[in-house]
């Protein structure tokens, strides 16, 4: 098993004759993801990379049974590509565009709850099952099969603790980047309950960052529904109030979302907070030890 | 992006808000000229985009043109959490019966826009938010339904009391909602909505803050930035495809992925050290930007050490260390650095960076003690 | 048994301190409905008729657990009404108002769906369940508990049918009149739907005008799914296209919605049209012979 | 309510859709001075409120000022089915490759503005929606979500099979939803939206009406009005309070309630007699109603009987009684008259009538037979 995607993945992708669509395809297919499909309003016919390119997202679902869509389309139509997506009938949108304002979020959120299609991001990494299913712009080679879960609003602070596990003998079931803006699809939360019903999934990393209150309400969530272990670590302690720290939503606004209080959230939920990402392992390794014993 | 306040209630009275009479003034001149507008009480308020003005002294109240004027000679050129005030606004004062607090912000958590009210007003809401959060009535608003009347009447009949004044805000509320959406807010304000005691309401002041990502579709907000000089250096970052935020410590940062780059800020902190900066180099391979990364750290005068970490994903190592090479080469700067190179092609760049003889180190906690290390040599 | 109304109505009355409010809601209750509450923003506490003013109908619900409301307020208020009665977790709403502009009512109606409200009208006279409640402006006294479920989009064209029927021996189940509206809340196959449910219900009357294509679509279901027998009316055979008869829904646009198409439709469906509305009783009796025999 | 050409092209330039130049004309002078606007071929067009201009020959290419001047003599005061043309639009005529429709209507079913859209325009969407309904492509727009992108450009993409020209028309089609809703239209259409040779897209005709219920907050569109006879008689009557229709018979009804009046209308007909107008006195008791709606029947010369039939419910027979009694009073008409009262209050309604020794009858089917009869003994 495994979360969100794996080898029965039909993905298709969204701006695919784009520069970034076109080479994270290739990257996906190398890795052996299953991608049936492409789309480029008015490219219909072509091929990229051996992908046949369809009109529109209606089209591709009926030809080739795509479930799984993933989108590299400039940030002003993100928000419509996504709700393509969902209107076609496709269960899970990951939306790896950066820069899409909040309101189109909002917006798309509800309209696609309603029609009970699943989003991961936008401005995010993707995710990845490996040797399964890389679905998004995450680097294949430093993963490897295994039995943590782990979900970050970062990428590339991702790639770093993914790589500290692998080389620590830590495989992973699934690495979700849930995005870095304030308002984006599954978040914490439900990302945990899929981990906690996933039997391959023995223990999980959640990396956060200041802004908003997600690790605390995460927090909560573990303390009354995990029976997995979980450890965390907190990005941005040192990061001054008011000021955007790259991600749109790394943000600490009116004195709110602070390292500080997140990180007394985990504490009080049992959660050990890494000081340091090099930590990370070793309290996995603590946690599993103590869950066996 | 922030506004003046000025330009809030420019913007509030567009979509048809209450907003008293003002004048803008740049000079105690301006000031005596524009009094010539009004016949009563009147208040000077400093434009700056800080909180906290009033504790400051900024806003001062003025019976006649002779009291405007002294106050604007006070309050201009004066200095409010670091910033100079330029700019006065004139404005009407009103009677004032009862303050009131109305806010909207993008809730995260419930994914709507969030409608805030309370009969605490004119204070900061988020001491009232955290002293006694009852009196802050919220209501997440529905994005595809909007705010209906029936909803923004009972918030507000719980301000008011009255049907009849509850009516009356019930229209600024949903007013100041569509302004929220039309503009991309991700803050919009009146603080305080003022009751007068002959029972009209007014937005006294008003606080708005918008969404970057949103600007490309709002020129004329966009044309109201005012950027100070820090600012000013984080737009041009941005503009050449990078992250940046000035702090003030002495370690030079620069790294891919804004959480690794806030990581590492931590790293440093937690070793000892203080960052100069977050800067996030994104996540291309373009050598260019790792130019323009090390240009930006240089020109602030406190970094007196530098630390580079790159986690190689999509962004390649070795295109990393050719622009590194390059920078070196045309900036001529003696500060010294410390790199990290993992992941993707890290092997190539470490080879590259060898001829140059800059200090490498394998992981991110040994560069960031390094660097501590650097920056500490350098004092001595 | 009856539909939608019975018994156990529970009623509010939305604009009960206005003038028509206050009035029917007076005869309602003299009529014997269970009328449990009025609001009207800012006169909570009063009274009207011995009935409890609110300011809110969340209130009204919480304090006296109305299920049933009924609007009497100006047109350009009538949809926040609905929506605020919808809200407050009614679950039939009643709205008398004439005048509501048709974009109001294609919101509102979207809405009410995802909040499970049921809707009758606007612009209709309401209905009633003869001997249990009457929610609405029709006059009670022409109304006798009986067999006969009858569904109009007019108003006193209603009363001079109900009155036949009653003379005729012919009483009623229920009857509502589902209002003179384009766009409207129940319709005809809904509610014929619930005649067919009902198990006190024997036979339908439904009493149809120019305009639409609702009497093609209701004969059509009639075929396919109803086995009680159901007569008809159709008012309009001598209005000329492109002018709107009174009712802002009695309109024959484009030469689509003329009662000639609409007779065809319910020829084919087998259900018989009456040439006057005295017809109407002898069809019935026909018919509720042909199915006991 | 319906509005003019002009005026429909007026509402769509406000929205942004491509409309050609062009001129409004009472006289064949300003015609004559229009010209000097326009360098190439013009479409001189008769602007009236009914269908089928086209045909009857209302519609003139001109290649120069004589040709459009010789038009627009045709044109002015020309009868097209009953109306004088007074006005004429001179436009710019523009080259077509293909003529397209687009159109949007509130749907009853669907309870949704729905948009329609065929390659096959310049025609009547009627004719095309009988013989060839595949031809027209239909999407329900959700109320709460509005026309997305991607579904404008799927639809337009059946039209034009080129994603260039099919974004063009997609943002044409979201406007012309736009516009729509927010004037509260009840029709919108553009037929032809005409795609020239060189790959522009054109509005060339628009139509559109609007909601009767809505133009209380539609000022500008109500201004907009121009009300024939007949017409401005029915507004009048709605201000009243009452609901008139005019039509070609010789028996005046009066009857409350639009169902019941309609039926009442067929059964005239039904039993050989012609309704000679839809009068609904609607649902009130005011005596004084009764009395307007008198006058107004009167009014009409063709009517030579009136038949007044009542289902007392809200209403009072006794009321109604009561009314007729002061309408006769201050009209003195002989025109003959046969009174049904049934329902509530009859029994006092129809002794207050003995007096008057007007015909009272029963039913509604007796009342429509002497009403014939007493119609057809005015005639011999």
């Amino acid at each position: 098993m495994s979360i969100l995607v794996n080898k029965d993945t039909k993905l298709l992708v969204q701006g695919i004759t784009g520069r970034d669509g076109q080479f994270h395809a290739g990257r996906m297919k190398e890795y052996g993801t299953n991608i049936v499909a492409g789309t480029s309003p008015g490219k219909g016919g072509q091929e990229v990379n051996g992908i046949p390119v369809f009109d529109t997202v209606s089209d591709a679902v009926k030809k080739t049974g795509a479930n799984t869509s993933i989108i590299f389309v400039p940030a002003a139509f993100a928000a419509d590509a996504i709700l393509e997506a969902s209107y076609a009938g496709i269960d899970l949108v990951i939306a790896i565009s950066e820069g899409v304002p909040i309101q189109d979020m909002i917006r798309v959120n509800s309209i696609i709850k309603q029609n009970g299609t699943k989003l991961i991001g936008p401005n995010c990494p993707g995710l990845i099952t490996p040797d399964e299913a890389l679905v998004g712009i995450l680097p294949g080679m430093i993963f490897k099969k295994g039995n943590i879960g782990l979900m970050s609003r970062s990428g590339t602070l991702t790639y770093e603790v993914v790589n500290m596990l692998t080389m620590n003998g830590l495989g992973q079931s699934t690495v979700v980047g849930i995005g870095g803006d304030p308002v984006a699809g599954l978040y914490y939360q439900e990302i945990l309950e899929m981990y906690e019903n996933d039997p391959e999934t023995e223990a999980v990393v959640l990396i956060g960052e200041i802004g908003g209150d997600a690790e605390e309400q995460a927090a909560e969530y573990i303390a009354q529904h995990m029976t997995k272990p979980v450890v965390s670590f907190i990005a941005g302690q040192t990061a001054p109030p008011g000021k955007r720290m790259g991600h749109a939503g790394a943000i600490i606004s009116s004195g709110a979302g602070t390292a500080e209080e997140k990180i007394k959230a985990f504490a009080k939920a049992n959660v050990p907070v890494a000081k340091e990402p090099s930590e990370i392992p070793g309290l996995l390794k603590e946690k599993l030890a103590k869950a066996t014993s | 992006m922030k506004i003046h306040e000025f330009h809030s209630r420019n913007i509030f009275r567009k979509y048809g808000l209450p907003v008293p009479n003002d004048v803008l003034c740049h000079s105690v001149e301006e000031v005596e000229k524009a009094m010539a507008k009004f016949d009563d009480m009147v208040v000077v308020k400093a434009q700056v985009l800080v909180g906290g003005r009033g504790k400051a002294g900024g806003v001062k109240l003025a019976k006649n043109k002779e009291e405007a004027v002294s106050a604007a000679r006070k309050i201009l050129g004066m200095d409010i959490k670091g910033l100079t005030v330029e700019k006065v606004l004139v404005t009407e004062a009103v009677d004032i019966e009862k303050e009131f607090y109305v806010g909207l912000i993008n809730d995260r958590n419930t994914k709507t826009v969030t409608l805030m009210a309370s009969a605490e007003g004119g204070v900061e809401i988020e001491e009232v938010a955290k002293e006694t959060p009852e009196l802050i009535h919220k209501l997440p608003i529905d994005p595809l339904i909007g705010l209906l009347d029936f909803q923004a009447r009972e918030v507000a009949m719980k301000l008011f009391g009255n049907v009849k004044l509850a009516r009356k805000a019930a229209v600024i509320m949903q007013k100041l909602y569509q302004l929220f959406v039309e503009t991309d807010s991700t803050i919009a304000e009146i603080n305080p909505l003022v009751l007068t005691p002959d029972h009209k309401i007014w937005a006294i002041d008003g606080k708005m803050n918008f969404d970057d990502n949103a600007l490309y579709r709002q020129a004329e907000i966009e044309a109201m930035r005012e950027a100070d000089e820090d600012e000013l250096k984080e737009i041009d970052a941005h503009e050449k495809g990078l992250s940046y935020v000035k702090l003030d410590g002495n370690i030079g940062c620069m790294v891919n992925g804004a959480g690794l780059a806030m990581a590492t800020m931590d790293m440093i902190k937690l070793y000892g050290g203080e960052p100069a900066n977050f800067l996030d180099i994104g996540g291309s391979s373009n050598p260019q930007k790792v130019v323009d990364a090390m240009n930006i750290l240089i020109s602030d005068k406190n970094v007196n050490a530098v630390m580079i970490n790159i986690f190689g994903g999509i962004t390649r190592c070795d295109d990393v260390a050719r622009g590194l090479i390059k920078a070196l080469d045309i900036i001529k700067s003696d500060i010294p650095i410390v790199v990290r190179l993992s992941g993707t092609n890290a092997e190539e760049g470490l080879a590259l960076l060898k001829e140059t003889g800059l200090p490498t180190v394998e992981t991110m906690s040994e560069a960031a003690k390094k660097a501590i290390e650097l920056s500490q040599g350098q004092k001595s």
